[in-house]
């Protein structure tokens, strides 16, 4: 296991990486795998000073429910938003400000709960505390900002918690 | 001895003194003494061969192509006038190592006294035109550092530049007339031109040729209108005088109009110009003489006067008059050598040389006295002295010499010249030497050592002897230089003698005397007159006409230079636009050949958005960081465009290039005016408005031209389309193209890259040596600053893009032989991956990790590619000849490889170094010291848990 | 056949979304609802695009493509962080600490977290 | 294959990056690697010179690849002359910074020295059009380096105007070859002057667009009025000995200017006739005449020989612009010479600069006032035309080649004119100088403070240490030492100078070389 | 059918990025603007992918992976301008 | 199509040349910017204009390409302008920095004009 470590130190990187190459070059050859393995075994080596304190997830099986989860939201955001900005008079709109008092710990989780955020339509991430334990998010329209908090904490952050610490 | 040795020699001697300096004044003045004394040896030895009237020659094709060839030739008049320059030299040059006091640096003398010689033996023994050129422009560029030799005095270094502007410029207009010469004969060689006189006067350049070369001779030998740098040149040191400007060089224009007598003289225009021109500068000088009080600018006046005389003689173009010319030249010499060394004595002796202040000193300096009185005589014109018998000579030719139908015209005017002469050398004796001694001299005058008399003195000698035995002593040097002059030895009857009978110039000649006696008693009341009539001072004309010019010089320097790039840049684009059309409006434009192609929607709106968005950037240009915006816009279109347009890999290279551009203004924009306040007058905005549309359609209009029409032939990258993959081994012909077929242009390209950062690098360097460092680091934001310098999720994003990134720029670098991409490319893009580093986690942070140097990144690229490129050295192939291959190892399949790929290589990794170490230069600026910070991000909950080591939070 | 309706699906859906989120832009009054807008064009909009080309390039092209993937994942990356920096320069320039929502226990909004002016002679000097 | 032919490129460019990478942190290192290149170049292009004196035509392909579709080298006598010239100015030059010190003031100064001669001898070298323009952008962006060396406010203001002018210069290039290209579909010199001459007569507008941009390009780089301006900024403020190596960098222009409208656009051509001739000459001799005034009317010395440049790129280009082989190998002769002096003038006024300042006024007689005035005097004479160097032999080809032009008339006014006040002005800028200094001394005025920069202590010593070091004077007296030889043996070199004119006015050996013969 | 639904999403993208133009330029605040030239960027790569399904293509891939990487970099570039002055800290 | 390219280019060279006119450093970048984009279109588009027909090989049928030649010197060209623009706007830095001016005029005056005659 150790002589593991220290030929892949980076596994699931490295396999993130050979799959990249194997997307990129749309060929499902040895070549490609062989090539895009050695590909992940450099570059890793190379970026590593640049993260330094890299997380290490806990259950990144979760990962792919946690994706689904999103992507379905963002399609019926994407609905709900798209008749917000069509259909709904500025005056009748709800804009709001929502903090969300943050659980979360480490920059990798906090990121992706943000980046979740935004890219479900209806909110975006706006800033963050000074010390990075609330999260400023912004709502296209929301009669209740509290059932925004509560939704983003329960369905996103929880599940994020799971995964990363 | 050679005619090449006794040219050289001089030039020799100018040598020695120079390096002599340190070895004192008695060695560097033996040493010119010596060279000079070597050559007059050498050219005596060619007496027999030269009084036999043979031509003694030396010839070397020195610049064939041209004509100008290194020869000599040494004649009569030659002979004449070396041994006038060597034997006066000599005397000159024993005269000088006493005349000089301690502090004058005496090599540096020597060495331009002999360069000086060189140059004008050069001139008298040159058989090639153009040779004598180059000696005459010699002459004036020595006489030039003589005069200047006291560099203190201001009138030294004043009459040093007027008598190199006033000798200088008659010398090029001569370069004109001796081409123009050279041009109707067909040869520069003086042998061939002698020969060729009807071939000469019978060209329409004649008259051309004739003033241009006139031109030379009448400035150099300080003849009207051009007579007046020569008293100012004598802010030089007396031997410079006494030799430059009475014994030799003024006489190099006379020595020209009598070597080119035989084949310019005898014509109307020659006669009116050249008589004329002198029988005026004769009179005037003469005139002027008598009313200076410094002796040394009565003496220099009184030589302007004599070669007028002698001009005036040679202008009459008999062959008589040319043996009084001849004549009277060696008698000048002589006599006003002396006079000039005596006055150098005087003035040495007495600390002064005005008239005014002296009187009296035949007592205390008897020998000088002698000398002076000899001379001055020989110069008034009284017998027995060589001088009456030349003056005697001119004025008999004057007799005879009709000048536009008048008899008298010349006779008068050479009587009123002769008189004044007289009264001017009667004051020399008069007023400096007889009357009473005076009690006031600054300093007490006694008579020099032989050192500075000896010259002198055995020059006066000359002056008596000639003058008593005229025809045994001088007659057959006159002859054989005169002969010479009119080019052949069928010399008419002429004899030099004291007495012939009671001619009209005898009479002349005792009317000038008694006449000069009777205005030297005169002299004071005249001298009043002289200076209460307004006369135009020569001096203050040119120094007008030298400030004036040295003023409008500087004005239309200035005018033209004046730092405007603005206004620079709208005359080139004027004059790009209007050669342009020029040229265009000068061919023929023929059908257009192709059709043009549909439009759809999207490349219209495309085209919309460009062009609004770069309207927007003009109007909206003193806006920067909006202007910055729009720019974005048009690098989308165009972007796009290149994709749209079958061009992949332009489009990608336009996006990254974009990006980093973008982030180098940005940073650049962040320590200038976000504002551009300066705005220009409306008018300035029409006009720039006017040429930019002028501009701008004739790209589109050249361009639309282009695009309808085929090639006339088939354009060479139709083999690329069909080596590409055959020769090259890819099948993204772009790419082979830039790494194989035309490599060497991207081994170009690369080092432009490399050069940049090296030239930021630099350039940072040397901005933050200076005190711009304190301005920076104390430099206060001019803009509000938000919080989170740092933000999380922008470090957290970069880092996971950071390997997918660089797998990217992997992917683009590999397949860009077949696809499209390329080492460019994925060097962009991995620069980018960096720079995003940096601008996530800051500078410093981001610094320290970077563990390889960009110098060594670009360097390292250059080397592999030209690494590369020598590779095929070993084949025997030429620098960057490609190969390809495949490689096969089982379980695998087959790898494709090329050496291109290699090169790429290189491409990458410069471009990687580059960009980056520009970057970094520029982000350097920004940096201060509070902004170090161990943290790649302000905020981070997950430091709560850790034990708090340092609180550097911003 | 069903590829074919999938696909036109997938673009229509994306047309939509498209010009929704751009038409956003325009519409709405306010900045920070405007940083909404674009969103949708990202997630829905390039979306449907990718997947109508992934589906045509399996299905009428017979190859699977998955560079659409990597488009799809670098803009799930990248678009949350311009959205950030667009909502920061809002907060920097319009919003103050009043305007806005408590920041719980840190009591400030990162961006509004600016050192007063003090502070940073003494780090210069120090 | 003759690989010796692309060693004055390749050299270069392999010193140049190592030095960055191995010996930047080492003074000593770096100035051996770039003095002991310079020193190779030389050797390499006296072999290349010996080569190309037979009169035959050597051709490098690059990559392989037959002309035109790849670049080619091509070496010829005109090609092996200026890079021959190259190497000895830089050489010269280099020993001169070394000897001064200049390249400790700024950071790389080796590598962007090595990458400049790495771009002008490719400009001399190739064969291809468009890879003519990369070189020339090598050489530009090098020279940018070189020219803010050190830095300083003027210097940087001065270097803003001088980029942002040629690469107005550099987009104009692109337009040109972008014309000519897509009327031609040919990059290839050779292959443009084969296709060019064979070019339908009806349809030559399009054509003659793209030839006289291109012309124009060049006159920029040769500093053609009106398109001279940024010459006197630049190289009066750039560190004079760069200034220097400059001189070489003007020729660029009259080099491409030569080789294009001999061997592409060449006199007889009927579809671009009136092209070159028309403007080109009374533009050289304005040129001419804009320079010599500037010489009278400059304040401060690097500017004075900054329009000496100019002054002699007029003279060379109106020696060109006859286009005959009389006055293109005039045009060549004085080349080497105006390059040789325009160099030597500016090395030796950066040791008056050094010592007084750069203003022409009066000051205390600087260290060494006689040898530098000596000097000055010599570069002088050389910068006039006057005898005995080989400036006056320079011209006297030049107005004897124009004998038999239209305008002989105004050429000889015009130069002879220009001669006269070059002469005043210089003679004015060394009085003040040199002579004016003593009569300073004698009255113990104290103004050598003024004009130039203040001073520490420091700063004085070095300066006292620098005053003393001889290099300097070596590498002067070696220019001198060339104008000297160009003066003695200018019958080899006109004959050179001529066999090399009539090469160019014979072009079907080079475009048979090039081409392979296939072109007949 | 394919060919309607793609010239429907071209003409939804053209529209969009017409409506970018028009905010970049109208636009009182420098935020909406970046907002928009980052939105346009985002259409520009939906146009183009749609480009390289209609013309059966892949070429126009790599453009649109190089926007969807790269793109954002100006974008906060231009945003970290307004927030700091300096973009590299 | 030829038109929108012809008059992309005109519209691209006329605002460059406007732009470099300007009296201070930054425009004049800005104008550089645009000429550059003019001039490279130009290059480009001597190749004569083409859509779908990029010039990468297609092993297996034979179709239309465009001509890539003008295409490899247009990216050489982009490359060399950035290398331009970089050093441009750095040294323009430096002068801004130097003299707190970005005045791109500059203006010569002598302080001291010396003897004249
Ligand atoms: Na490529
Ligand atoms: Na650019």
């Amino acid at each position: 296991m150790r002589l593991f470590r220290r030929v892949i130190p980076h596994p699931i990187l490295t396999l993130l990486l050979t799959l990249t190459w194997v997307l990129l070059a749309s060929s499902w050859t040895l070549n490609s795998l062989v090539f895009g393995f050695l590909l992940g075994l450099v570059i890793p080596f190379l970026t590593q000073p640049y993260w330094p304190e890299q997380a290490r997830m806990k259950k990144p099986h979760k990962i792919a429910a946690y994706i689904l989860i999103v992507l379905w939201d963002i399609v019926m955001a994407n609905i709900t938003v798209a008749r917000i900005v069509l259909f709904k008079p500025n005056s009748r709109r709800q804009p709001r400000w929502v903090t969300v008092p943050l659980d979360l710990k480490t920059p990798e989780a906090i990121t992706a709960l943000a980046g979740t955020i935004t890219m479900t339509p209806g909110t975006v991430s706006a800033d963050l505390s000074a010390e990075g334990h609330a999260l400023l998010v912004h709502c296209l329209d929301a009669e209740d900002p509290e059932a925004v908090r509560d939704e983003i904490k329960q369905r996103y952050e929880r599940r994020l918690m799971e995964i990363f610490e | 001895m050679s005619l090449f040795l006794i040219a050289a020699l001089p030039f020799l001697g100018a040598v020695f003194p120079a390096l002599l300096i340190r070895a004192g004044r008695n060695a560097s003045a033996s040493a010119a003494g010596l060279t000079t004394f070597l050559a007059f040896t050498g050219l005596m030895l060619h007496i027999p061969a030269v009084f036999n009237g043979e031509v003694v020659q030396a010839r070397f094709d020195w610049l064939p192509g041209l004509g100008l060839n290194a020869n000599f030739f040494l004649d009569g008049l030659g002979f004449l006038f070396a041994t006038l320059i060597l034997g006066i030299g000599l005397l000159i040059i024993l005269y000088a190592r006493f005349y000089l006091s301690r502090e004058d640096p005496m090599g540096q003398f020597y060495t331009y006294l002999l360069l000086f010689q060189g140059a004008m033996v050069g001139i008298v023994l040159s058989d090639n035109i153009l040779l004598l050129l180059v000696f005459w422009e010699l002459t004036s560029l020595s006489s030039f550092l003589l005069i200047g030799y006291w560099k203190h005095l201001p009138e030294g270094r004043q009459g040093a530049r007027m008598a190199l502007a006033v000798t200088g410029s008659g010398g090029l207009a001569m370069i004109a007339g001796m081409l123009i010469l050279g041009h109707i004969v067909g040869s520069y060689d003086l042998s061939v031109i002698l020969q060729n006189k009807d071939l000469i006067q019978a060209s329409p350049l004649y008259l051309p040729a004739l003033i241009l070369i006139l031109l030379g001779c009448f400035t150099k030998s300080a003849q009207f209108p051009f007579h007046f740098w020569l008293p100012h040149a004598m802010a030089a040191p007396t031997p410079v005088s006494a030799y430059l400007h009475s014994a030799t060089m003024v006489k190099a224009g006379l020595f020209l109009m009598a070597r080119l007598w035989p084949v310019l003289a005898g014509t109307p225009e020659w006669f009116y110009i050249v008589a004329t021109t002198g029988l005026i500068t004769m009179l005037l000088g003469a005139v002027i003489a008598l009313f200076k009080d410094d002796l040394k600018a009565l003496l220099a006046f009184s030589t302007v006067s004599h070669l007028g005389l002698i001009t005036m003689l040679l202008g009459f173009g008999t062959k008589i008059a040319a043996v009084a010319a001849v004549f009277h030249i060696i008698n000048h010499a002589t006599f006003k050598a002396a006079l000039f060394m005596s006055a150098g004595i005087v003035d040495h002796e007495a600390h002064t040389r005005d008239i005014k202040r002296l009187g009296g000193l035949r007592h205390l300096m008897p020998v000088t006295f002698t000398i002076v009185l000899v001379a001055s005589l020989s110069m008034a014109g009284i017998p027995p002295f060589n001088g009456f018998l030349s003056k005697e000579m001119m004025l008999e030719e004057t007799v005879h010499t009709l000048w536009g139908g008048s008899h008298y015209l010349v006779p008068g005017l050479a009587l009123i010249a002769a008189l004044f002469s007289a009264a001017y050398s009667f004051r020399f004796i008069v007023h400096v030497f007889l009357g009473p001694k005076r009690s006031d001299y600054p300093a007490q005058p006694h008579d020099p050592g032989p050192g500075m008399w000896l010259g002198p003195a055995f020059l006066i000698t000359l002056v008596i002897l000639i003058g008593l035995f005229s025809a045994k002593l001088a007659g057959p040097m006159v002859a054989v230089a005169a002969g010479a002059v009119t080019g052949g030895n069928d010399l008419p009857y002429y004899s030099l003698k004291l007495w012939h009978g009671l001619t009209p110039a005898l009479y002349m000649s005792i009317a000038a005397v008694l006449g000069g006696a009777l205005l030297l008693k005169l002299h004071r009341p005249l001298q009043a007159a002289w200076e209460a009539a307004p006369r135009p001072e020569a001096k203050a004309i040119f120094d007008r006409l030298m400030h004036g010019l040295t003023k409008l010089a500087q004005l239309i320097t200035d005018g033209l230079h004046n730092g405007a790039i603005t206004r620079y840049a709208f005359v080139m684009m004027l004059f790009i636009i209007g050669i342009s059309y020029y040229a265009y409006q000068g061919g023929t434009l023929a059908a257009a050949t192709r059709e043009v192609q549909n439009v759809g929607p999207i490349p219209l709106i495309a085209w919309f958005c460009l062009v609004i968005a770069t309207g927007a950037v003009v109007a909206k240009h003193r806006q920067r960081q909006l202007s910055l915006v729009l720019i974005g816009v048009v690098g989308l279109v165009v972007s796009m465009g290149f994709n749209y347009l079958s061009a992949p890999d332009l489009a990608l290279t336009q996006l990254s290039v974009e990006v980093v551009t973008m982030v180098l203004l940005l940073l650049a924009l962040n320590f200038m005016p976000k504002e551009s306040p300066i705005k220009a007058p409306n008018w300035v905005r029409a006009r720039d408005g006017a040429i930019a549309v002028i501009g701008g359609l004739g790209a589109s209009a050249l361009i639309y031209a282009l695009m309808l029409r085929d090639f006339a032939m088939p354009s060479i990258s139709e083999y690329h389309l069909a080596n590409s993959y055959k020769g090259g081994g890819g099948t993204n012909v772009v790419n082979v193209i830039l790494v194989d077929f035309r490599g060497y242009d991207t081994f170009g390209e690369i080092i432009v890259l490399g050069i940049a950062a090296l030239v930021i690098f630099a350039l940072t360097e040397a901005v933050l040596g200076t005190r711009v460092r304190a301005y920076l680091l104390n430099r206060k934001p001019d803009m509000p600053q938000a919080g989170d310098a740092h933000p999380m999720m922008m470090v957290v994003a970069t880092r996971v893009m950071m390997p997918l990134a660089l797998m990217v720029a992997a992917y683009i670098f590999f397949r860009g032989h077949n696809l499209p991409g390329g080492g460019f490319i994925a060097g962009l893009i991995a620069a980018i991956a960096l720079l995003m580093q940096y601008m996530a986690s800051g500078f410093t942070w981001a610094s320290e990790r970077q563990r390889v140097f960009y110098h060594g990144i670009i360097g390292s690229g250059v080397l592999i590619a030209a690494a590369t490129g020598l590779g095929a050295w070993f084949n025997d192939m030429p620098f960057l000849t490609s190969d390809y291959g495949y490689l096969y190892w089982p379980p695998l399949e087959k790898f494709e490889w090329a050496t291109a790929a290699l090169f790429d290589l290189g491409v990458f990794l410069a471009v990687v170094g580059a960009v980056l170490l520009a970057l970094e230069s520029l982000a350097r600026f920004a940096w201060q010291p509070g902004m170090s910070t161990e943290h790649a991000m302000d905020i981070n909950p997950a430091r709560d848990d850790a034990p708090q080591q340092n609180s550097d939070e911003v | 056949m069903i590829t074919e309706y999938l696909i036109a699906g997938f673009l229509i859906m994306a047309g939509i979304f498209g010009f929704v989120g751009s038409f956003g832009l325009i519409k709405l009054n306010d900045p920070m609802s405007r940083l909404h807008a674009p969103t949708k064009a990202t997630t829905l909009g390039v979306g449907g695009v990718l997947l109508a080309s992934m589906v045509h390039g399996i299905a009428v092209e017979g190859h699977l493509s998955l560079h659409e993937v990597m488009i799809t994942l670098f803009l799930f990356l990248t678009a949350p962080v311009t959205a950030l920096f667009i909502a920061k320069v809002h907060l920097h320039r319009h919003e103050t600490l009043k305007s806005l929502p408590p920041a719980g226990e840190d009591g400030i909004w990162a961006t509004h977290d600016v050192e007063p002016e003090g502070e940073e002679e003494k780090q210069s000097s120090a | 294959m003759n690989h010796f032919l692309i060693a004055p490129v390749v050299l270069p460019a392999l010193v140049a990056p190592f030095i960055i990478m191995v010996v930047r942190h080492h003074l000593d290192l770096t100035r051996i690697f770039s003095l002991a290149c310079s020193v190779v170049l030389v050797a390499v292009s006296l072999v290349q010179a010996a080569q190309a004196a037979d009169g035959s035509v050597q051709v490098y392909e690059l990559g392989a690849w037959p002309a035109p579709f790849g670049i080619v080298l091509v070496l010829d006598r005109l090609s092996a002359l200026m890079v021959l010239l190259t190497s000895v100015l830089a050489l010269v030059v280099n020993l001169y910074v070394v000897g001064s010190g200049w390249d400790k003031r700024g950071a790389n100064f080796h590598a962007l020295f090595q990458f400049q001669l790495m771009g002008i001898q490719g400009a001399f070298l190739t064969g291809d059009a468009f890879n003519l323009f990369v070189f020339f952008e090598v050489l530009l962006i090098a020279s940018y380096g070189l020219m803010i060396h050190a830095g300083g406010t003027r210097r940087f203001q001065a270097g803003v105007q001088y980029v942002v002018y040629n690469l107005l210069g550099s987009t104009l290039f692109l337009f040109a070859l972008g014309t000519l290209y897509s009327v031609t579909g040919t990059l290839n010199m050779a292959d443009l002057a084969v296709r060019v001459a064979e070019l339908p007569a009806e349809d030559t507008a399009l054509l003659r667009v793209g030839a006289v941009m291109l012309l124009l390009v060049f006159a920029i780089k040769a500093a053609v009025i009106p398109l001279h301006f940024w010459l006197p900024a630049s190289y009066a403020n750039a560190p004079l000995p760069i200034a220097a190596l400059f001189a070489i960098m003007t020729k660029v222009g009259a080099y491409a200017i030569l080789r294009m409208y001999t061997l592409v656009f060449g006199p007889d051509l009927a579809i671009t006739a009136g092209l070159s001739g028309a403007w080109l000459l009374p533009a050289a001799l304005v040129t001419l005449g804009i320079g010599a005034i500037g010489i009278l009317g400059s304040y401060r010395i690097g500017r004075l020989v900054a329009f000496g440049a100019i002054t002699s790129m007029g003279t060379l280009l109106t020696a060109i612009a006859l286009f005959t082989p009389e006055g293109t190998s005039a045009a060549l002769y004085y080349l080497l010479h105006s390059t040789l002096a325009t160099a030597f003038l500016f090395l030796v006024v950066d040791l008056v600069s050094e010592r007084q300042g750069i203003e022409i006024v009066a000051k205390k007689p600087m260290p060494q006032s006689g040898l530098i005035a000596s000097l000055f005097f010599a570069g002088a004479i050389a910068m006039a035309g006057m005898p005995p160097l080989s400036g006056f032999l320079g011209k006297l080809l030049v107005l004897d080649a124009a004998r038999e032009s239209s305008h002989a008339w105004w050429i000889w006014t015009v130069v002879l004119l220009g001669s006269l006040v070059s002469i005043l002005g210089l003679a004015r800028a060394g009085s003040l100088l040199f002579w004016k200094s003593h009569a300073m001394a004698a009255e113990g005025s104290d103004d050598a403070s003024q004009g130039g920069e203040q001073r520490s202590q420091e700063d004085l010593a070095e300066d006292a240490a620098r005053n003393r070091a001889a290099l300097p004077f070596v590498a002067c007296f070696a220019l001198l030492a060339g104008l000297v030889l160009l003066t003695a043996f200018a019958g080899p070199a006109t004959k050179y100078a001529a066999a090399t004119a009539e090469q160019l006015y014979d072009p079907q050996i080079y475009i048979d070389a090039v081409l392979g013969g296939a072109s007949k | 059918m394919i060919t309607y639904a793609a010239l429907f999403a071209f003409v939804c993208f053209a529209l969009a990025v017409l409506m970018n133009l028009w905010k970049i330029l109208s636009a009182e605040e420098i935020a909406d603007r970046i907002l928009a030239l980052d939105s346009m960027f985002i259409n520009a790569l939906a146009l183009m992918v749609l480009y390289g399904l209609a013309l059966g293509t892949e070429i126009f891939f790599e453009a649109a992976l190089i926007i969807a990487m790269l793109g954002f970099v100006s974008t906060v570039a231009y945003a970290r301008f307004i927030l700091r002055g300096n973009i590299i800290e | 199509m030829e038109l929108l390219v012809a008059s992309a280019v005109g519209v691209l060279t006329a605002a460059g040349i406007y732009l470099i006119l300007r009296r201070q450093t930054f425009p004049v970048i800005l104008g550089l910017s645009l000429l550059t984009y003019g001039v490279n279109i130009f290059l480009f588009a001597t190749g004569r204009l083409a859509v779908n027909a990029p010039p990468i090989l297609n092993k297996y049928e034979e179709i239309a390409y465009t001509d890539p030649l003008p295409q490899a010197l247009v990216l050489t060209a982009i490359v060399i302008s950035f290398g331009m623009t970089a050093v441009v706007v750095m040294i323009a830095l430096a002068a801004y920095l130097s003299s707190r001016d970005d005045r791109i005029d500059m203006p010569d005056h002598p302080e001291d004009e010396g003897e004249n005659a």
